[in-house]
């Protein structure tokens, strides 16, 4: 899977409330450039995010993902984001196992005046996730459990 | 029109019959340490298993797991023009008896369900006469005959080294031309030893079919038969006669289809109505459901016939080896028992 | 070829909010966009249909509009799951899908000349609008005998079809009682549950009378029970079993009970019929 | 020395007559042998008499501990291997079951199943927990370790790997069903607010099935196999949450059902937890 010149990724980005969601207010009204090919989501906390979603993000075609959080320490409901670290971190083993490439799958912190990291780690992710190429999903061998039985309609 | 082949020579005879159908046959595939005999298109003869029943029923050759109706707004989908029709090459009289269950289902007068019968229409069964018992199966006790399948043109019978064939359609006499004759008597006296084999090892169930409705229902057995059931659905999606279906939609850019999947009575989710009620709340009603349906209301509405085989697929798979026939054992003493106190008192 | 297993286009004509509290109740006025289909699309009622959000998915409604309406019908939804709470975000003109008519109907037939009784809990008068629309309906009136009604509500806000009341009242030999569950303030019907009330509020001495009833599961058995005690033959206790649906046909199997299928041999059954099913509803 | 399975199953049977005579249980969960099949299968004794039907020996491989879920508010037995004392154990952790309620009958000196490959890599032989003990406790401790035969694939062929095995899924949910720690009352696949997957077979839904199941089972998941021998397809699920079990005990140090006190991975932290992987 060559990284594709022509190639838009989509990724979601899981941007804390308190935080990251700020920090990209603040790259944008400080006319920081990043890439525009995040889609975000607002979310009350990064220990409010059901893995689920992401895993969920994948099956419905994104190429990418992107969680940030409250750096450790910082999270507005005290402990948040330590919950988090450990189910990301699971998640990232997981999915990496399974065969879906680790630079599909990003965690970091940014905290809301951070809006020049934030959009350093938007060209970052989105550099990494060029070079793994479009996500193929996790049906590219076909919808269908075994492709004969369908051969024939019987 | 009774024919034999040698075994060694069934590749060269497969061939013959691939150039006009699309032929399925049992065959052995490896899954890790697992080993199992499902039907799939033979590729190559020697990977064919006569002697052992497949793992999956042939079911799906009529009612996929996953059918694709058509889309929402455009109408329904036709079987492709010019397709060969398929050959299932060696199906048990169980699996032969249970597409006979399905069809009044499917093809009664009121609604005839198009796709099923497309399918069935395009598809050629040779039978396989059972030269022994397999793992769990009890159609016998069930008054199917294990060495004779109906409604078959052409029979077959494994007996290790040769496969016989009693050819019973005209139009198929052509591929069997070739083959020497075989000798009806020697058939008939291993059919015979055959027969002794599954005699002496058959159960007798004396099922008043259908069972009766309401005292069947109520009766007190149902929670202990029932208590070690885990609520998956192999029983169902192994059976070949389970016809249970839902839908589910597919979205894509072109529009939305349709699919038909197959479900399972044994799922909370199947009855559980939108507003969060559900009338088969338990594993015990789930299980009476599936037993009842089998035994008692498909028998009501199809002149008696019982929505199962024998074929004893739902034993083996299993994974805590609940086992039919104790069930109906079961039924059946609670049943004579109520008769005897019914007469007594 | 008919369709069975996929939906005919059709279009929402008109909303209508039933009611305004927390029972989130909308009235949807349907009608077939193929001539031909429509043509061939007769209801009776008692009988539903599979609506079908595209995209979404499908479920049952019964019909709740008189099949004397020749071009369309109405359903009406109470918000509960994924379909229904997508059909309340529809608007009118927005396209749907649908299935049917299916199952059997109430037996507008064999009533004829006889009384009748409705007894309707909430949005349980769906489907006994649909026949009691049939029956009043000014050409069909004088083929039926006495029409009372007791019509059960939680709250005066959770009426429905408080538009086809009036007319009700007025149509010829017919009596109307309304109920809520709980006293309140500006109320000047009945209140109390309805088998509390069937006595005192109707007069159910009558002669070759039939009951129709449909509510809530825990209604319906209240008033079957409180009926059957007063002597009345079970086979003239008619009503609508609810079960999940999905096909229509009696073939996917989870709306069976006993020998039946509720989508095929249902969804109106009576009395004597449902005390040899098992009581799996 | 050899096991003498027919002592161990003597045994069950003289305890479990004896807690249903005494009235201590309502009833004991354990392995009878099936009439007609010959193969073990859970059964449930209330009655003192059919205690003699009580057997154990390595054909016992299902899970018993999940049935102990189905019957709070009354007093159960249970035949158990130190695998189901694990189980037990979360539960307990996760106060799913009240302790008063059961009686732990377990077997020391675990010598594993026939057919569970899981049994190779599992290092816990004597019961965690137990009211009653079978047989002698084994004092050496055993070594071994969480395998790993998918290490060597590369990205690319683990996931055709895992596309192969998901696309003969069947979705009959017997892992599942079969599994302990699949407690939930609702299970996520049979939520349709929010449909987190869909009801195909197709290969996508599959897949996100078995990768969302395993992400349930992390920090709870024993290891013990009973989803790889329920499947009647022979999918190896296993492979996935054997890998965040072996993760989790790597990276926190944790493994799950040791410690009724010990907090499950997720309900807890520590602040200097690993944050391998992450962006900085």
């Amino acid at each position: 899977m060559a990284g594709n010149e022509n190639f838009e990724p989509k990724i979601l980005a899981f941007l804390c409330n308190w935080c990251s969601y700020a920090a990209a207010d603040l790259a944008g009204s400080s006319r920081m450039q990043y890439p525009p090919q995040i889609r975000v989501i607002r979310v009350p906390c990064s220990g409010r995010i059901d893995p689920f979603l992401l895993i969920r993000a994948f099956n419905s075609g994104a190429d990418g993902i992107l969680v940030s959080g409250c750096h450790p320490g910082d999270c507005h409901y005290l402990d948040g984001n330590y919950y988090a670290r450990r189910r990301f971190l699971m998640l990232k083993e997981l999915m990496q196992y399974a065969g879906i490439a680790e630079e599909r799958v990003n965690f970091t912190w940014c905290s809301a005046s951070e809006g020049k990291r934030f959009a350093a780690i938007v060209d970052r992710v989105v550099e990494r996730i060029k070079a793994v190429g479009p996500w193929e999903g996790f049906d590219s061998r076909g919808f269908i459990r075994r492709e004969e039985e369908v051969a024939g309609g019987n | 029109m009774l024919k034999v082949l040698a075994k060694s020579e069934l590749g060269q005879f497969l061939d013959k019959l691939k150039q006009e159908f699309r032929v399925v046959a049992p065959v052995r595939r490896q899954y890790g340490k697992k080993e199992r005999v499902e039907y799939h298109p033979v590729e190559n003869s020697e990977e064919i298993i006569l002697d052992s029943q497949p793992d999956t029923p042939p079911k799906k050759f009529f009612l996929p797991q996953n059918e694709r109706l058509g889309d929402e707004l455009e109408g329904e989908t036709d079987l492709e023009e010019g397709e060969k029709e398929t050959l299932i090459f060696g199906v048990r009289s169980c699996d032969l008896k249970a597409v006979e269950i399905l069809k009044p289902v499917f093809l009664d007068d009121d609604f005839t369900d198009t796709y099923f019968q497309k399918k069935l229409e395009k598809t050629v069964m040779f039978g396989l006469g059972c030269s022994s018992r397999q793992e769990n199966c009890f159609c016998d006790s069930l008054e199917i005959n294990p060495l004779e399948g109906k409604n078959v043109p052409v029979n077959m019978y494994d007996d290790g080294e040769k496969i016989w064939f009693a050819v019973r359609d005209k139009e198929l006499e052509k591929f069997f031309a070739d083959l020497p004759d075989g000798d009806a008597e020697e058939l008939e006296e291993k059919k015979g030893k055959w027969q002794e084999e599954f005699e002496k090892t058959a159960i007798t169930l004396d099922l008043p079919l259908p069972f009766p409705e309401l005292k069947t229902f109520e009766a007190p057995f149902w929670h202990k038969v029932s208590a070690n059931c885990l609520g998956c659905g192999v029983c169902t999606y192994y059976c070949p006669t389970c016809f249970c279906f839902g839908f589910f939609w597919e979205k894509h850019p072109e529009g939305i289809d349709r699919w038909r999947t197959w479900d399972s009575c044994m799922f909370p989710l199947f009855t559980k109505h939108g507003g969060g009620h559900n009338p088969r709340e338990t594993q015990k009603q789930r299980t009476r459901q599936r037993i009842m349906h089998k035994f008692s209301y498909h028998p009501q509405n199809f002149d008696g016939v019982p929505a199962c085989s024998g074929c004893g697929r739902c034993i083996s798979q299993c994974p805590v080896n609940i086992d039919l026939r104790v069930i109906l054992r079961t039924v059946e003493k609670y049943l004579k028992e109520e008769e005897g106190v019914k007469s007594s008192g | 070829m008919d369709k069975y297993l996929l939906p005919h286009k059709a279009e929402v004509m008109k909303i209508t909010q039933e009611t305004g509290s927390n029972l989130n109740i909308k009235t949807f006025r349907i009608r077939l966009l193929e001539e031909e289909a429509r043509k061939k699309f007769n209801f009776y009622p008692g009988q539903f249909v599979e609506l079908t959000v595209f995209g979404v998915g499908e479920a049952p409604f019964g019909f709740a509009s008189s099949p004397t309406r020749d071009d369309y019908f109405d359903v009406s939804v109470k918000e509960t799951g994924l379909v229904t709470e997508a059909m309340h975000n529809l608007e009118e003109g927005d396209e749907i899908g649908v299935r049917g008519p299916f199952g059997n109907h109430f037996p507008y037939e064999e009533i004829r000349g006889k009384n009748l009784v409705f007894l309707a809990g909430g949005i349980g008068l769906a489907p006994l609008r649909s026949l009691i629309e049939y029956v009043l309906d000014e050409e069909k009136r004088e083929e039926y005998g006495r029409v009372q009604m007791l019509l059960a509500f939680r709250s005066p806000e959770d009426m429905l079809y408080k538009y086809d009341f009036p007319r009700w009242e007025k149509s010829p030999d017919t009596l109307v009682k309304y109920t809520i569950d709980e006293e309140c303030e500006g109320w000047v019907h009945c209140v109390g549950y309805p088998h509390d009330l069937l006595h005192d509020e109707l007069d159910l001495n009558q002669p070759d009378t039939v009951f129709f009833t449909c509510g809530p599961p825990i209604m319906i058995k209240a008033i079957t029970d409180e009926l059957k005690s007063s002597g009345i033959d079970p086979s003239s206790i008619v009503t609508t079993l609810e079960m999940k649906m999905s096909c229509g046909l009696g073939k996917c199997g989870r709306c069976n009970i006993g020998s039946y299928y509720v989508c095929k041999d249902g969804p109106v059954f009576d009395l004597k019929q449902m005390e040899k099913m098992p009581p799996e509803f | 020395m050899e096991t003498n399975y027919s002592e161990i199953s003597k045994k069950i049977q003289e305890i479990s007559r004896k807690l249903l005579e005494e009235g201590r249980v309502d009833r004991v969960i354990g392995f009878e042998r099936g009439e007609f099949t010959g193969e073990m299968t859970p059964v449930l004794v209330t009655d003192p008499e059919e205690a003699e039907n009580l057997l154990f020996n390595p054909e016992c491989e299902m899970m018993l501990a999940k049935y102990l879920l189905d019957y709070g508010g009354s007093t159960t037995g249970i035949v158990a291997k130190p695998c189901d004392t694990r189980a037990i154990t979360v539960y307990l952790a996760e106060e799913l079951i009240k302790r008063d309620e059961i009686v732990i009958i377990g077997i020391n000196d675990c010598q594993g199943l026939e057919e569970n490959e899981a049994c190779d890599e599992c290092g816990v032989r004597n019961p965690v927990v137990a009211d009653e003990e079978i047989g002698q406790p084994r004092q050496e401790p055993v070594e071994t370790d969480i395998k790993d035969d998918l290490k060597d694939m590369s990205l690319g062929e683990r996931f055709a790997y895992f596309q192969e095995e998901f696309s003969r899924c069947i979705r009959c949910y017997a892992c599942r069903e079969a599994c302990f720690v699949c407690s939930c009352e609702e299970c996520f696949v049979d939520s349709n607010q929010p449909q987190w997957v869909g009801f195909s077979v197709g290969l996508r839904d599959n897949f996100t099935f078995h990768l969302m199941r395993a992400m349930h089972m992390a920090g709870r998941c024993i290891n013990c196999g009973a989803c790889e021998l329920a499947c009647p397809e022979a999918i190896n699920m296993r492979a996935l949450t054997r890998n965040l079990y072996r993760v989790a005990q790597e990276v926190y140090e944790f493994e799950p059902g040791l410690d009724p006190e010990e907090k499950t991975l997720f309900a807890t932290y520590r602040l200097n937890d690993s944050e391998q992987g992450f962006l900085d």
